[in-house]
This record gives C-alpha cells, structure tokens and sequence, in this order.
C-alpha cells in the first residue's frame, strides 16, 4: 500500500504524475458528489472542480516536509500532497480508515506525514496558524515555508488583514494563496468586495504579491516557485492570487443556477486538466491515446476505491473520548 | 393556524415583522439572492428588496457592528451569523459593545437588534459547525438568549425577538429546520416565560431547543408522569415557572445539548437548589452531551447526542430509585 | 448653564471658539493628568494632548446631528464635539454628575445631543458600530454622516478591515478617520507596521484616502470638509489620515521614554495650539495678548471647575443596576 | 523561599520556563520592548532576546492563532491578551482552532501553548476592561482554564501550563499583581489539583482567583470553621477534593467573581448536589456579583465584588439556620 509520502514523492518526481494526479481529483470529485446525492455521504461536501491546477501545481513545489493550511475545499489538495483517495473519502464518509479516524468529515482534512495541517472549516482559520508554523520554522532555523490557501471570499475577513501584516512586519516563511474561483458560497466576488485583483490588497503590508493564471499549472508552479523561494531565503512572505473557477456549486446539492449565462462555459474552455494535457502532448509528455487511457484508469481506479471504502468499518464509540488532551488526566 | 416547516416558521416572523415595521431590515452571508443557505430567508428580498435585505461580505464582525450601530440610530437590525461557531469571529461587538451600550450611555442609546444563529448536532457537519454555544453569551449581562423548540415557538418568539428593544441572540436548532408544526400566527409568545408542555407528578423536565423533542420522546418511552417544561428563554430563563413545577414534583432534570461540563443547565439546578433544597425528593441533575468535540461520524454523532432512550433510563431511575442516574459513557464504560 | 449643544454651536460658529476649545482641551488633560497623579482619578487615562486641532477641526465641520464613535482617548474630542468640561471630569471621576453618571469612566463617555456614541475601550470597536450608524442614515434617506476615530495602532486590527469593505461596498455615509500619533501604547507604528501612510490601506478597497497634516486645523477642515460632503451626497466614505503626534505618554503614569531623543521637540514646534494661535494672529481674529488672556482663562476656568467637580455626589448604589436592559423587566 | 509580588512570580515562572526549555517563546502587545503594561515581561526580552520575546501588531486573532501553528510545529508559545475581553475578537483561534486540533488531526498534532490573560474587577478600568470571562471558554472540551490566587500558585502553575502538552487558558486577578507572597520556586503544583488552604468543619468555601482572599477574610470575620478551597484551576477541576470536603461539612459556597448568571460556580453546585445530595445538611449556594457589567464608580464597584463582609454574612446565615442566604442588593431592596 502506497504511503502518502510516496505519492507525493512521485508527484514532486513527474510531470505525468501532475496529469495523473489532476485526473484523480476530478473523478474524487465526481464519485463524492454522487455518494453525497446518494445519501452516503453525511453533512456537507464542498467540491474543487477546476481548482485542480492550483492543487497539483503547489503539491508538486513544495517539499514535503513544508506545511500547508487548507480549508473545507480541501479534497484536491489534500490528494495532491499525497493522501490516498481512500483516505480522504473514507473520511468524508466517516469510516474508521478515514485520515481523522472519521470524526472529521469532509471539511477536516489531515495527514502529519505531508504537512497537511487539519483544514479549517472557519473563514480565515487556517491562515493565522500557518503563519505560526512559519514563526517555528524561522525560530527553529529552518529552511521550510508554510502555505496559506484561502478563497477569494476569505479576503474579507478580519484574520486575512491581520496575517499578512503580522508576517510581513516578521518576514515569515510563509507564502498566501488565494485561490480566487470567483465565488464565495452563492455570491460572485464583485457583490462583497470593491476590488478585483485581491493580491493588491498586500500591498498595505508592503508585501510583494502577484496574479497568476490558475488554470495553467505551468504558471502556477513558476509563480509559487517564486513566492516560495523568496521565504526559504528569509525574503519574507507574498502573495500568490491564482485566477481559478468554481465549475461545481459552493456545497451539497447547490446547482450555482446564480452564475451569469455563459460564465461556466467560458471558463470550462480553459479546464486545468485540458489545459495541462494539451500542454503535455505537446511536449510529447503525453499522447491522446495515452491520455484516454490514463482517463480511464482513473474512472476505474475510483469506483474500486468508492466499492472497498463503503465496506470499511466505522470508528468506535470510545474514539469520541480520545484526543481530548494529550495529557494523562 | 396552518402547518409549515420551523424554517418557513422563521421566514414568516421575519416577513411579518418586516410588513409591520420600516425600521426591521435584514442582513447576512448570502441571506438576500441566495434567500439564506438554510432557505431561512426565502423571499425576502423579492417582498423587501435589495435595501432593506442585504447580502454582506464575509465579514461577521463588520456586519455584527453595523447592526449594533444601526440599531443605536433607530433601524431594528436582524442578522443571520450562519453557524453560531462564526460569533467567534465577532463575539466583541455582541458582548462588549451591544451588551452593555445601554448601561455605558446611561440610557441613551439601546441595541433592538436580533443575531439570529443556527446551531447544534446532528446533520454531520463536523466538530466546527455543530456546537450549541450559549456559554458564549448566557453570562452576559445586558443581553437575551432565546432558542425555540418548534416551528410555533420559533414563529412567536421571533417576533418578541425583534419587537424586544434590547440585543437579543437567536438561536436556531438547525436539526428542525425541516420539521413541520401547526403555527398560530396571531399566539404571542413572551421572551422569558416557559411552556410547560407536558404536566405530571414526578419529575420536572426542563429543555430547551430540540432537547424538548428528545425529552418529551423520552417522556413517552419512560411512561411517567413529568413536567416538561420547555424554556424557550435562556435569558432571562422563568425561575417561576420551573422553581413552581420542582416544589410539585420534588425532582429535576435538564436535558440539555452541551458539553456536561459548564453548559447552562448547572445554572437551573443551581438557582432551584438554592430556593427549593428541602422540597427535593432526589438530587437534581443533568442530561447533556459528553465532554468531547461533535464527532462527525453518524452513529458517533448520534451517542453524542442525548437520546430518548438515555432520558427514558435515567428518569426512571431517578424516579425508582432517588437517586442520580449515570450518564450513558460511564455505564457502559465508555469513558470516565 | 450652557448645554453640549449650545457650545457646539458655538464653536461651529467662530474660529476664536476654535482656539479656545484647544486650549481648554490641553487644560483639561493638564488636570486630568495632576488628578490622576494625586489619586483622585481612578483606573486609567488617556491624554490627547497635540490631537487637539483634529478633535476641534472635526466637531467643528460636522453637523450637531452627525454622530461620532471615538475611543478611550476621548476626552478632546468629548469637549470639542460640545460635552462641558464638568460634564466630562465629572464622568472620569465617577460622579453622579458625569456623562454616564460615574459608570462609565475616562474610556467612556457618552452624549446623544450632540451625537458622540460611547467611546468604546476596545481597538477598533467603534469602528463598525460607526457604519451601522451609516446604514442607519442611509435607510431613513437622511444626509448625516458617521464618522469613526481610531488610531494609526487600529489600523492593524480585523474590524478594520472588515468595516472598511463593508462600507466602500454599500457605499455608506461614514468618514474614517485615523489619528495617527505616531504611537500604540508603547510602540511606534514602525515596529508594527510595514508601511508609514496608512491611509494607502484604503485602496484595498477602492476607497477615496488621503493624509492631512494633523497639526494645523484649517488643513484638517478642509480635508474632512471633502470627505464629509461625499458621504452626504452619497459618495460612499472616505478614509482621513491626520498625522497628529502624542505629547503625553500613553496612559496613566506613562512617561513615554521609549521614544527617540528629540522626536516629542521636534514635534511640538509644530504645537497645533501654537499653529492656530499664529494663524489666527495672522489673520487678525486674535493678538498676542488676547490669546494670552484666553489662556489664562482657561486655565482659571479649569481650576474652578475641578473644585467644583470634587464635591460632587457620587452615584447611588442603585444606579449600577439600571440600564441594564430596557425593556420593563 | 522568598518573597515576591505576584507579578514578579509571573515574570519569574516565565524566565524560569524560557530557560530550561528553548522552545518557549513569548509575544503580545508591547510585552518586549515595554516589558508588559503590567510589568509581567519584566527583563524577558533582555535575557532571551528579540527573537523568543516579541511585540506584536494589534492583532489579537492573528497572534493567538500564531501560537496555534507555532505550537503545533514544536514550539511552546506563551501569549499575552493584555486584558481578558480583548479575546473577544480572537476567540476562534482559541476554542474553535486550538482546542479542537488533536481531536480534529486523530492526535497528530497538539497545541502546547499558554493563553495569559489579566482580568478581573476591582482597579477602576469601567465595564469593558474588569470581567472574568472564564465562561467563554469553559465549557470548551481541549482547553483547560487556571486562576491562581497569590504569587506562589501564580508561579507554580504558570509552570505547569506552559509545560502542558495542551492549550492552557491563564487567567490572572490583576488586582492581586502588586500583593506580596512567599514563593518557593522548588514547589511543584499540578493542574487540576484543589489546595485547601483552611481547614473547618461546618462549610465548604470553593473560591478562585482573588475571591480565594476575599473568603479567606470572610471566614475570620465570621469566625466559622470552615474549608477553604482554592480550586486554582477551573478546567478540569479538582472534584475529588470539593467532593471530599463537602461529604465532611455537609455545607457548600462557591465565592465567584463573576455575574450570578452562568458563572462557573453552578457547574461546581451541580456537580456536589449530584453526587453529594444525601450528604447535604443545607443548600449549597453561590456568593457572586450581580448580573450587571461592572460600573467604574470606585464606592460601586466595590460593592459590585464579594466582600469579607458579604462572605462572613452568608456562611454564618447558612450554619445558623441551614438556610439559603440573600445577596445583599435584595437584603437591603436595592434590587430583585
Ligand atoms: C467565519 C466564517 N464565516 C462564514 C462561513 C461560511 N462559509 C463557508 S464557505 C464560505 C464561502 C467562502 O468563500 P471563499 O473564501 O471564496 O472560498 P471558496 O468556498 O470559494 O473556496 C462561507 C461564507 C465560515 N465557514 N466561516
Ligand atoms: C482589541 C484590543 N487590543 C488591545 C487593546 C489595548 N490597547 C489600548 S490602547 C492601545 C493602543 C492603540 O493605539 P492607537 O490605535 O494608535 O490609538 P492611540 O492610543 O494612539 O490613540 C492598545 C493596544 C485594546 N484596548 N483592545
Ligand atoms: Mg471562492
Ligand atoms: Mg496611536
């Protein structure tokens, strides 16, 4: 059984792997939301569909000993930095084979052998306490970065504001990424905030930020390369905002019936896993034959994952009462 | 009377309140164009429009001052903080500013203004979105708590809510939401007294939200004769009503959906032994969740929960025996 | 007796009114500051000595029915909104007599008539209670506006943030007005703070912003004056930073030796009673004698009503238990 | 053995922690340069240096939820939130990030971290700068919540949280920073333990923080004997040692610094009657200040705190007549 620092290992070692990767989340996607319509997923779920360059471009950068707070749209990246498919849908559907033993679900994610710290299902949770682990890196000497990935909507919240000036005025190891998919739950971005370009809003922490092109992975690996070199070397942090869009709802069954005509099309045109196959033919990476192969392996890679992980056993009830306190009493 | 859903209960008070009063608006995370991510505000803003029904950033602080300040200036804000978790972003500008603005301008300036809030287990979202959390605001002077039970109580206690001329939280057990009831929107609710919906002999049952559904099922299965008192109003809570039911039954039990450990029903027991200690035939006593964070597992999250069953075994052993009844971890030795 | 209305009347009315409420202010904190030392004043204060020409310009640009949020440093802008002196030491020290009847304290005062909210003691809690105030004005199509004062240390907390989005995004009738003394607490706004304007904080959201030397009480009208009148028109609100600097220590018994040999000198060349004292000179509305008579005056005037203020009643043991809630029970 | 003021015990429990373990660190609003508005930093930044002691932006959320991450990496944070009621706008990071990370992460990841906090009436900063406050985070499951009473458990607690693997909630009685004590450096306390500072036979007097002194007072006035427990740490508390006590006295008082609403001291009462109710010769009751915010008028805020006076009134009302005494506003008709 592959571990998850292997897979994130084989992530960091090939671009097919990037490909592969991106084809996994999509059809993780695909499968949870039709459990979650099926009633075998419990709760809520929120999807990451053309999100997935972004994922796989940050996962394939980092180290794996570098850390990353992500949010409750966390499948992707979580699969990106390396967890199994079965131990993120066991997870989510609550199965004692789950990455949190499922007593987490869906909107907490976490796997300590990747640095994927518990996501936060709380609006700007997750960013102040990346840049905590980027005060021990710099005070433990080390050369690891922390990663912020937050939405566009989350730059509204108080905690967005404060972080980036307390890591700015610390120069901490720590890069922000905002992956700006052009919603925040049912409201597009123009209806809550005055501003388009949201990496601008670094520059009242003199923080050096930039735009990147979401849908590219190319793009995104070149501009977080940046970013994260400028921390390893003590240059502080930035901000990365990755134009990206949410092909699926905000959550459970939202269909987005909101988004203006047209919009979904307009961008699924430019789907990061189109994108970066087209990309990969042409470096003769990859070929269409292949690519249609690898489409397929993955289709039926999941549902043997959906088949073994709903046999999977459940968690006790006594794992309620555990990791309570670390301490005895 | 006509029977609708607790959430169509909630959109009923708003819409008349709103009909009956200019001053009411209404603002909140995707509450206007997307009518509330519970459908909580279905066809407000159609009825109201984009003035007096706004969606706000993803701000609760900003929001939550605003409608502080607002209601300083005459408007009746009410707004929706989607999973009471969020106060947490925003506590200040509920317990530090509109609580005590009042007592701070000696009169001058008072707070109407509504934090309605869903709250609760149950639904399987997680140790983040599930929690009840009136500590948070229960020992706040200068604020009301309220947490409705039914589709009724959820209808006319909204309204009291709203009509009420200090900052009143709202809680909404987010597990009704669906559930249907007969509304009478002409029966007026009172904040701060309790309904006592089941009367008996032997024991006195005081719940709150949907612990009064728990409780009354355990009630049922249990066959005694109880008062079931459900309290509607945390603060100020109906000493009356309950310190009348305990001198009559001579025992007591909350039923409650917190952590055992410093949740609300300590409160009950507390004021009622104080008053009440020598007509007491037994020890009053609690029925709550464990001491642990919501697990998001189904059949975790359903033992988290106190159960009909759990009421059912220990009213009766209450009853039987006089004595207090352990909880369901450590009588099966679960857990201490 | 004059009421708070009357005397902001007055001062909206004449610039001589101007000079002699600045130096009633710098009177006003000179007792306060000797009460506080001889233990007369309990718990804390903060002075506002070298903020008196943004206190005075603002109060006098604003309408009686504007309404104000400041904070725990209030006592300036308390007397120039038109609050009495006696009213104000009164509430400082916990007479019956006082604002908020000797409940409230030196961080919170309070006067609906001439529409100063209670300062709130918490950084940046006036500040979204000052644009709900808005909302309020621009729900009853009134054409007051709202202004909040907080500090160049506030800058750096969440509801910062927030309310200014907020209020650009609704295009609310407020003013934000930073008072940047150059100090929070006992660190300059340098150690916590990476950059030096920080009304360039408002791009973030696309709102107008501009700096005004704090110092000189024309300049400070002239630039509220223009954000006031686009809040009023409906051109949503403007962010005001006055670059103002602290003389006195932050609070209680705080002697400020933090600060760089020569700094407080160097600013107080630039004392904004002495500024309007010369510009009022020049333009004939005052001589040097007569400002040195208003000084005295001042002066007298303050000692008296200190005698005064000690002798009178404290507040029942009762009151602490009213205006609790307003409703009946 | 020697003797100290209590905030000297705090600066020495620091220094003492930095310097057998490196991966303390310490920040908050002005505690390096300034050395803390109450003088609790004192020369940390001058032994330890710029990098373990830091001045922080105001940003009450975005360093509290540093010392979340920094904790979870290795480090042992210690953070300063000058006064309690400025957690109101960094709450989340605490009860809904902190508290909740080892459960969240099936135990791979721990928050070895302190919250310090002063708090507490008593010197005159008016009703947004002297509450208590423990309820916002003690019905919290992960967080465990500590008041010491004087320089010894000051500085021998404030060891034991920063050495505890857990996020610790260090709430200190500003008014008890400038009292002198006896600290014996070599004196281990544990969480979790009672100390019974007094021992009696007709009450059990359970106090926290500086009501430990204002019972201990009372006790004397009233020439009674009595238990006098100092519970030291809230969360969890020591029940064995109140229990213990209580089956010896047969009487219970909670003295709290905190409104009779929702405080602290119903969970201790609900607890006792539970387990104890047989056990019990009179109820037990709560000695608290009145559901008001705390006003700034020195003559009431002191009566707004538990005094000696009110303490020795009530306990000797209690062994009189086994009987549940009033609090004062409704002894003499101040208020109901
Ligand atoms: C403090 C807080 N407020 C509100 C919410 C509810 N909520 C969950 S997701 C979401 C939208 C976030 O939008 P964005 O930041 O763009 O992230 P995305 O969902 O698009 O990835 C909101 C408002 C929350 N979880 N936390
Ligand atoms: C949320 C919060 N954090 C910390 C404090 C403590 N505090 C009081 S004044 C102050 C400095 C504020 O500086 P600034 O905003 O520049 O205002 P100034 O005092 O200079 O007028 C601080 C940190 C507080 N009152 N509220
Ligand atoms: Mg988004
Ligand atoms: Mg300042």
């Amino acid at each position: 059984m592959t571990t998850s620092l292997q897979r994130r290992k084989e992530l960091i070692a090939s671009e097919l792997v990037w490909y592969e990767r991106m084809l996994e989340i999509r059809e993780f996607e695909k499968q949870t939301n039709a459990l979650f319509a099926a009633g075998s997923i419990r709760g809520t779920t929120h999807l990451c569909n053309g999100q997935e360059a972004l994922a796989v471009g940050l996962a394939s950068v980092l180290n794996p000993d570098d850390v990353v707070s992500a949010t409750y749209r966390g499948h992707g990246i979580a699969l990106a930095l390396g967890l199994t498919s079965h131990s993120v849908l066991a997870e989510i559907m609550g199965k004692a084979t789950g990455c949190a033993g499922g007593l987490g679900g869906s909107m907490h994610l976490c796997d300590r052998s990747v640095g994927l710290l518990p996501t936060s299902a709380i609006i700007g949770g997750g960013m102040p306490i990346a840049a905590g682990a980027a005060l021990a890196f710099q005070m433990q000497k080390k050369s690891n970065v922390a990663v912020a990935v937050f939405g566009d909507g989350a730059t509204n919240i108080g905690a967005f504001h404060e972080t980036l000036n307390l890591a700015a005025i610390w120069k901490l190891p720590v890069v922000f990424v905002c992956d700006n998919n052009v919603y925040g739950e049912y409201s597009r971005i123009n209806v809550t905030t005055p501003i388009e370009d949201l990496h601008l809003r670094a520059n009242s922490y003199a923080m050096p930020n930039l735009k990147v092109d979401g849908m590219d992975i190319y793009l995104v690996r070149e501009a977080l390369q940046g970013a994260i070199d400028r921390a390893r070397s003590g240059g502080g942090p930035t901000l990365v905002e990755a134009k990206t869009y949410r092909f699926a709802g905000h959550s459970r069954a939202d269909q987005a019936l909101y988004r203006p005509e047209g919009e979904l099309e307009m961008w699924q045109k430019r789907d990061p896993i189109k994108v970066t196959e087209e990309l990969l033919i042409k470096k003769g990476v990859l070929t269409e034959a292949k690519a249609k192969e690898l489409q397929e392996i993955a289709d039926k890679t999941m549902v043997d994952i959906v088949a073994k992980t709903q046999n999977d056993p459940e968690p006790e009830i006594g794992d309620m009462f555990k990791n309570i306190w670390k301490s005895k009493k | 009377m006509s029977a609708m859903r607790f959430r169509q209960a909630i959109v009923a008070a708003l819409t008349d309140e709103m009909s009956a009063d200019s001053s009411v608006i209404f603002f909140g995370e995707d509450v206007a164009a997307a009518e509330g991510p519970f459908k909580t505000s279905e066809g407000l803003l159609t009825t109201f429009g984009p003035e007096r029904v706004r969606d706000t950033p993803i701000s609760e602080m900003a929001f939550t001052g605003a409608a502080v300040g607002a209601a300083m200036m005459g408007m009746k804000p009410v707004i929706e903080i989607m999973f009471i978790e969020f106060l947490g972003v925003a506590l200040d500008q509920l317990v530090t500013e509109a609580a005590k603005m009042l007592y701070l301008s000696k009169g001058q300036y008072s707070v109407p203004m509504v934090l309605r809030a869903s709250s609760g287990a149950g639904l399987g979202f997680g140790s983040q979105h599930s929690q009840t959390l009136e500590n948070w605001v229960a020992a706040t002077p200068g604020l009301k708590v309220i947490t409705p039970s039914d589709p009724q109580s959820a209808y006319s206690l909204l309204r009291a809510a709203i009509q009420d001329p200090d900052p009143v939280v709202f809680l909404e057990p987010r597990i009704l939401y669906a559930e249907r009831g007969e509304v009478d929107t002409n029966l007026k609710m009172e904040i701060g007294k309790a309904r006592v919906l089941e009367t008996g002999t032997d024991i006195t049952i005081v719940a709150l939200g949907n612990m009064v559904n728990v409780a009354r099922a355990g009630i049922k299965k249990a066959g005694v004769s109880a008062d079931l008192v459900d309290l509607g109003t945390i603060v100020p809570w109906d000493r009356a009503c309950v310190l009348a039911s305990v001198a009559k039954t001579g025992r007591l039990v909350v039923v409650e959906e917190s952590p055992l450990s410093g949740g609300w029903g300590s409160e009950i027991i507390a004021t009622v032994v104080a008053s009440q200690f020598k007509s007491l035939k037994s020890a009053p006593f609690r029925i709550t969740t464990p001491d642990v964070p919501v697990p998001f597992n189904g059949g975790l999250e359903a033992r988290f929960l106190p159960t009909a069953d759990e009421v059912s075994r220990q009213i009766q052993e209450a009853i039987k025996n006089n004595s207090t009844p352990k909880p369901w971890w450590i009588n099966e030795g679960v857990s201490k």
